[in-house]
């Protein structure tokens, strides 16, 4: 009988399991969690602050969904060490289990930099897990200042979630803007003016350099006071267990598409990995919810004796702030093509005949229909992309297409 | 299992499954009382130009994929049907992103919703199939969805 | 109150029939006797009997038997019978007076042979030429009619019940290898001798028990070859189609059978014998007007035998016993006990199964 | 405006308390009658377009909408009628010959509805169809008038070739230009399932139907469109078309605008040009062209194929019928005088022929007067309208009965008349795509077999009452009718009595 460990209790966990059990109903099944949470919806945290939701909604699933699964959770340790040859697993109190197959789904971390006085700061917060939410919201307060460092994901949401409840929120970054990671110059601007428009300040090319209890010393020279400072600079992969048992790691943890670490039965999915972007074909961390289950899958999958492929993996990000959307899929890098009108932009990058990605804002209905193509490699002379470029729809494909598509089971 | 097909060679863009959709959604025993004066969010929209038109609802696929992505744990496929659980639902737009049918859409309260097949309604079948004129829609066992 | 002819007349019967295939002859009084158990069957309107062989002194002649409503009428007739006879014979038909038959006509019978000059002036063979100059007393000649023009047979018939019609005529002196009788139970009739039954056309003699639904499509069919309906009768109809389909068509009895009650396209359809089912096929497609629907059980009588058949779906009553050489058809079993108290095999055939008796050839 | 105006004939009533302006009146509008204003949110309609085809009236999914007769009307007159005087104006504006489309509406006698059937009581039973086999099946064609023989005295069982039907309706010649590629396929599908026959009409047979050929009456009409080998021989019979109940003596005129794509093709005509039928044929000026025509396409079908003559009832119908009885063709349809067309001159339509019930009763008779009747199927048509009037027709006669507008009204036709303009919002009368898409023949096709099953149960019910198993027994049983409120040369002309007789 397998005995399979899970480092780790997110989504790719979930995947990781929900794979193994297509495959195996019988093997044992232990995860680690380090969180004293069963598994929830992480990203959820901000709609949690917003009291959108509560925590009993954010379970990623049913409660009974371990013992269904047939799991062993151990909460609140920690694993420090892979023996690869004994085949074991140690966790911090020592206690070693023995595997057959293991998978590393230990997601990531903030990263803080090291601000000078950044330990005499009272009300400091990072923003990643629950207990992190629910921690800012005993301290906020309706008048309480808040500075955020980090204009990214992270930083913007936990902006949205302080929203009704803060005095006032200032949101800085080094980067010329908001969304850097994922958004051009253009759409950036376009969601900054939103933001703006509901009273998110920014300090843009700017960040603190240093911190006197409640002030900020920014770069520029500025000084900002704060009631509540929220740390959201970045996220670093937790790689450090493969690291120490010698694995192959780049920025994150380098699995191939069958989710298979360069050790001996183990396997890793989610936000600590890197893998291949189909977009680009190039190695990436692609830290998103969507990608973490379907790695967490495919790794559960190969694990119980299954030999799946994951090979579509791209980059994505559906993020609206106060009812503004915004999307973008693959790599957007190069020429585009732009369709826009009042209140929405639409950017589709297409290379070599296939469009590799594509950046919306304001305008997202149907936008799966392009993630589709990049997804599927579909040729854009196989499509009326004049048609779609101002509409997503079906209708852009020709009868054939769309037979197949809605003709049949999917 | 019987499920949602569309014919487009038949679809005549009258858009009666919208409204039929929206009606049955509505909870609301009159079709007047439901729509009257006010903009409709119905689980299926036709779509197409002059030329061509077809109704799009959701596939409720075999792998589904909104499932996967839901960052709410939201979507869940059960009896062969793909669901939402709007109070889960945080109205993200994931699913949006990854639905390659554009089945998805907001409701009104911006809380995600999409074709389940009528079953919370007390139809028999599907509004859209029951209402449609010229049986561009139809609702029945295909191959390889037994 | 229209008479015969002027309106079609439904009615309910009695019917029988004893034959000897060994061609032994029978005296009439048999047959007579049969009719008193279904008494109820008839109401008094109606009797009559078919006799076969028993005429053997005369069998090369036709024996027309008529009816005269007065001696002038018998004279004109007598008149034209020569122009187109040889008159052999000519008596009256000897009857019995007794309380219950009353109002009786004039009751004569001549044996005749067709002129051989008149036959060859008209181009016609003999057989066509007696229905055809049947069909013109009976329809033209008013006050006259022809009730049994076959060769070695003969019909006696009266209103009044068929127990006391065969004591009127008589029939114990008659000796006939088959006899079929007939009881009458007319609903809208005023009661007319020529209107009893059997109707006859040559040898041809049926007695029926029934009500067709196909009557005016038969009768319009058959029109067209040179019939006419003037008795508006199920019997008369069904006399002239047997006449047409046996006689003209030259089918055999079970092809005439085949037509008059087809078997339901789905059994056609399940034949196994492919030849006998293109047979139906054919015969269902070109004589589809005759087609007789509705509930009939009729005997049909002929020189050498006799034909009993139920409608399709045997809407009537009708068995069929046997004893030794004899064999017995009544609406009612009792009326079997009746001529033959130990009969054996009594059974009642499926709608549109033909019971068809031949007398042993030579023995008729 | 002025002096050549015409009020509307009809009002678009639209109930605003139900309205929800979901456009589809607007959208399924082919006359554009129904308009969303946007300044106000709601629904107009300009009713001067409006035909009354209840399209807008049957998809309006609140019941928000009805069409009712304009009240507006002209002071009353009963010689000179409100349609009679706005006949006069709009010929007085164009000049031209009326048109219409379908049946004559006028209230002419209809002498189904004077005609009573029997049913047994007491004397012989009625039968229960699902208890009792009821038998509907007939095959037309000439019979033999002898039997033969061979050596070992066996029967000829050779028949000359017939067309079975599993129920003595057909339906009618409806070309394919007149109406639509899926009121055809349809009409053929239902045949087929039904397992009788439709009939192409005069507009030739579109290459996907040949494969219905078992069930196609394949016409030869004046015009000769889309005729040729493979066509004649597609079909289980032909059928001579000399003319039509609507339009005696009047010839087809399918204007070029319909003769696109595969109606031309299909036709065998250029595009865009007018497809002219003449009133005659013009082989055919007396009986004797008739019988060359009717051997020729015999030849041409080596003598598998029954040969059908259509004539319109006329005047001297049943001595016309006995014509064609002795020309050698295998069955005669008869179109009265109230049958359909996809357009016709008005005043003819309405004024032209004669009723088909009278021209059945006379033909019936005559060609048994001559005992000719066994030697040819009669077919009839022009306004049956029910299981009823099958009944009736089939113990006046007929063998069997032909209908055409009861189909297209099972296939959606609200019979609004305006067949001519080619914008028949049922997809039916039209060449436009987006309205041919509107009959799905998946429904259509459905709906004929619908409507053939319940006549076929009404028709074995009224057998059943009448003590009738097989609908043979049916034929000419004219005993089976009584007539009501006729005159006595009705009667003798139907050949029934009155009831009560």
């Amino acid at each position: 009988m397998n005995r399979y460990i899970i480092i780790g209790n997110g989504t790719a966990a979930v995947g990781c399991i929900e794979g193994i059990r297509s495959n195996d109903s019988e093997g044992s099944i232990i995860v680690i969690s380090q969180e004293n949470h069963a598994v929830y919806c992480r990203p959820l945290i901000s709609y949690f602050l917003e009291d959108r939701t509560n925590i009993e909604k954010m379970n990623y699933r049913a409660s009974d969904f371990y013992q269904k699964s047939g799991c062993t959770v151990i909460y609140g340790k920690t694993a420090v060490k892979i023996d690869t040859v004994a085949k074991q697993v140690f966790l911090d109190d020592a206690t070693a289990l023995p595997y057959t197959k293991l998978c590393v789904a230990t997601g990531s971390s903030p990263f803080i930099p090291n601000f000078e006085g950044i330990e005499n700061v009272n009300n400091k917060f990072t923003f990643m897990t629950i207990d992190d939410a629910i921690a800012l919201k005993k301290t906020i307060t309706k008048e309480s200042k808040v500075l955020i460092i980090g204009a990214g994901l992270i930083g913007l949401k936990c902006a949205e979630g302080l929203h009704d409840k803060a005095g006032s929120i200032t949101v800085c970054d080094l980067a010329d803007r908001v969304l850097s990671s994922i958004l051009d110059n253009d759409c950036a601007a376009i969601m900054q003016k939103h933001l703006e428009e509901n009273n998110i300040s920014f300090l843009l090319r700017d960040t603190a350099v240093k911190f006197e209890k409640n002030t900020a010393i920014m770069k520029s020279g500025k000084k900002i006071n704060f009631d509540i400072l929220v740390l959201a600079v970045g996220v670093k992969p937790n790689t450090d267990i493969i690291k120490n048992a010698s694995g192959k790691i780049g920025r994150g943890i380098i699995v191939n598409e069958f989710m298979k670490t360069s050790l001996t039965d183990v396997y890793a999915a989610g936000d600590c990995t890197e893998s291949l972007d189909a977009s680009s074909e190039s190695m990436k961390i692609m830290a998103l919810m969507p990608n973490a289950y379907m790695q967490g899958h495919t790794a559960g999958v190969n694990m119980g004796g299954g030999n799946r492929k994951l090979n579509n993996m791209i980059p994505m990000n559906s993020i609206g702030f106060f009812g503004l959307h915004a999307m973008t899929a693959g790599s957007c890098f190069g020429e585009y093509i732009e369709e826009n009108n009042e209140g929405y932009v639409k950017r589709f990058y297409i290379n070599n005949g296939y469009l590799t990605g594509f950046m919306l804002v304001g305008k997202t209905e149907r936008a799966g229909i392009y993630t589709s193509l990049i997804r599927e490699k579909t040729p854009i002379s196989e499509i009326n992309f004049d048609m779609l470029k101002k509409v997503a729809t079906s209708a852009a494909f020709s009868t054939e297409i769309r037979k197949k598509k809605f003709g049949g089971v999917i | 299992m019987k499920l949602i097909y569309v014919n487009e060679e038949w679809c005549l863009a009258c858009h009666l499954c919208e409204y039929n959709c929206a009606f049955a959604n509505s909870g609301v025993r009159d079709m007047v009382t439901a729509l009257k004066g006010k903009p409709i969010f119905p689980r299926i929209h036709i779509e197409g130009d002059e030329k061509i038109s077809f109704a799009v609802s959701c596939r409720h696929c075999t792998d589904p994929i909104c499932v996967k992505s839901c960052i709410a744990g939201a979507i869940s496929k059960s009896d062969g049907v793909v669901r939402i659980d709007r109070e889960k639902c945080v109205g993200c737009l994931t699913c949006v992103l990854v639905c390659p049918f554009g089945a998805l859409s907001p409701g009104e309260d911006g809380i995600m919703q999409k074709c389940e097949l009528c079953i919370q309604n007390s139809f028999d079948e599907p509004a859209c199939v029951k209402g449609c004129p010229n049986k561009a829609i139809v609702y029945e066992e295909r191959e390889g969805n037994k | 109150m229209k008479s015969e002819g002027q309106v079609r007349i439904p009615s309910g019967c009695a019917i029988a029939a004893v034959i000897s295939k060994e061609g032994n002859k029978m005296s009439g009084e048999m047959i007579t006797n049969a009719m008193k158990p279904m008494h109820d069957r008839s109401n008094g309107l109606g009797g009559g009997f078919a006799g076969y062989g028993i005429y053997p002194d005369y069998k090369d002649l036709y024996a027309l038997h008529m009816f005269f409503d007065e001696r002038a009428t018998r004279k004109n007739c007598e008149a034209f019978l020569k122009e187109r006879f040889e008159i052999v014979k000519s008596e009256i038909i000897p009857t019995r007076k007794i309380p219950s038959v009353t109002d009786e006509p004039i009751i004569w019978r001549y044996f005749v042979s067709p002129l051989k000059s008149v036959l060859a002036a008209l181009q016609l063979d003999e057989k066509e030429f007696m229905v055809r100059t049947v069909t013109k007393i009976n329809t033209e000649m008013k006050g006259a009619y022809v009730f049994s023009s076959g060769k070695n047979m003969g019909t006696f018939k009266a209103v009044g019940f068929p127990e006391d019609v065969g004591v009127f005529y008589r029939l114990e002196e008659y000796e006939g290898y088959s006899w079929t009788a007939h009881g009458r139970y007319p609903t809208n009739t005023p009661g007319w001798w020529g209107g009893a039954h059997p109707f006859t056309l040559l040898d041809y003699s049926v007695v029926h028990n029934g009500e067709i639904s196909s009557y005016d499509s038969n009768r319009r069919f058959i029109e067209m070859f040179g019939y006419k309906c003037t008795l508006q009768t199920d019997t008369e109809v069904i006399t002239y189609i047997m006449d047409y389909l046996l006689r003209v068509q030259k089918l055999t009895l079970g092809e005439t059978a085949s037509v008059i009650a087809a078997p339901f396209w789905s059994t056609i359809g399940t034949k196994k014998d492919e030849e006998d089912k293109k047979k139906h096929i054919f015969l269902r497609t070109v004589f589809s007007n005759l087609l007789i629907t509705g509930p009939f059980s009729i005997v049909l009588g002929f020189n050498g035998g006799i034909m009993a058949l139920n409608d399709r779906l045997k809407l009537r009553s009708m068995v069929v016993g046997e004893k030794n050489d004899k064999i017995f058809v009544a609406s009612e079993e009792a009326a079997i006990r009746t001529m033959e108290p130990d009969a054996e095999n009594i059974w009642a055939p499926a709608g549109g199964e033909p019971v068809i008796i031949h007398v042993k050839k030579g023995a008729y | 405006m002025g002096v050549e105006f015409i009020y509307p004939e009809f009002e678009v009533i639209r109930n605003e308390n139900r309205c929800i302006a979901c456009r589809v009146c607007e959208r399924q509008c082919a006359n554009e009658v129904h308009f969303f204003n946007t300044e106000h949110s709601v629904m107009v309609s300009d009713e001067s377009k409006c035909v009354n085809c209840q399209r807008c009236v049957s998809l309006c999914p609140t019941r928000a909408l009805k069409i009712v007769k304009s009240d507006c009307t002209l002071r009353e007159n009963s010689n000179w009628e409100n349609d009679t005087i706005k006949e006069i104006y709009k010929q007085a504006n164009s000049g031209g010959v009326l048109l219409s489309s379908m049946g004559n509406p006028r209230p002419m006698p209809v002498y189904w509805d004077k005609i009573l059937i029997n049913a047994s009581q007491v004397t012989n039973p009625p039968l229960d169809p699902p208890r009792e086999p009821m038998e509907t099946r007939v095959f037309l064609g000439r019979k033999p008038e002898k039997i033969e023989r061979d050596e070992t005295d066996k029967l000829k069982c050779e028949i000359p070739p017939q067309i079975e039907l599993s129920m003595p309706v057909m339906f009618s010649a409806m070309s394919y230009g007149s109406i639509s590629y899926n009121a055809h396929a349809s009409l053929a599908r239902a045949a087929t399932e039904i397992g009788i026959l439709y009939n192409t009409g005069e507009g030739g047979l579109h290459e996907d139907f040949y494969r219905y050929g078992k069930n196609t009456v394949v016409q030869v009409a004046s015009g000769r469109f889309g005729v040729y080998k493979d066509y004649l021989e597609a079909g289980a019979a032909i059928e001579i078309k000399m003319g039509q109940g609507a339009k005696p003596g009047i010839g087809g005129h399918l204007p070029g605008a319909k003769i696109i794509g595969d109606v031309s093709k299909t036709r065998m005509i250029p595009e865009g040009s007018d497809a002219i039928s003449p009133a005659p044929h013009h082989d055919i000026y007396s009986i004797e062209d008739l019988r060359q025509l009717v051997f020729s396409l015999k030849e041409a079908t080596e003598y598998k194929k029954p040969i059908m003559v259509k004539v319109a009832a006329v005047h001297n119908i049943a001595a016309i019928a006995s014509g064609i009885a002795r020309s050698g063709a295998d069955i005669i349809a008869i179109d009265g005088f109230r049958g359909g067309t996809g357009a016709a001159p008005t005043r003819i339509r309405d004024n032209v022929g004669i009723p088909i019930e009278l021209a059945l009763a006379a033909v019936d008779q005559r060609l048994r007067d001559e005992g000719i009747r066994n030697n040819i199927s009669l077919v009839i048509g022009g306004s049956v309208r029910s299981s009823a009037d099958v009944v009736k027709a089939i113990a006046l006669g007929a063998d069997a009965c032909y209908i055409a507008t009861a189909a297209l009204l099972a296939l959606g036709c609200h019979l609004c008349r305006t067949c001519q303009s080619g914008k028949c919002n049922w997809g039916i009368a039209t060449q436009n795509p987006e309205l041919v898409k509107r009959l799905n023949p998946d429904i259509g096709s459905k709906r004929l077999v619908n409507l053939m099953n319940a006549w076929r149960h009404e028709i074995k019910e009224f057998m059943g009452g009448m003590g009738i198993n097989s609908i043979e027994a049916l034929r000419g049983n004219r005993l089976m009718l009584r007539g009501i409120g006729m005159t006595e040369k009705e009667l003798e002309i139907l050949g029934i009595s009155h009831a009560g007789e």
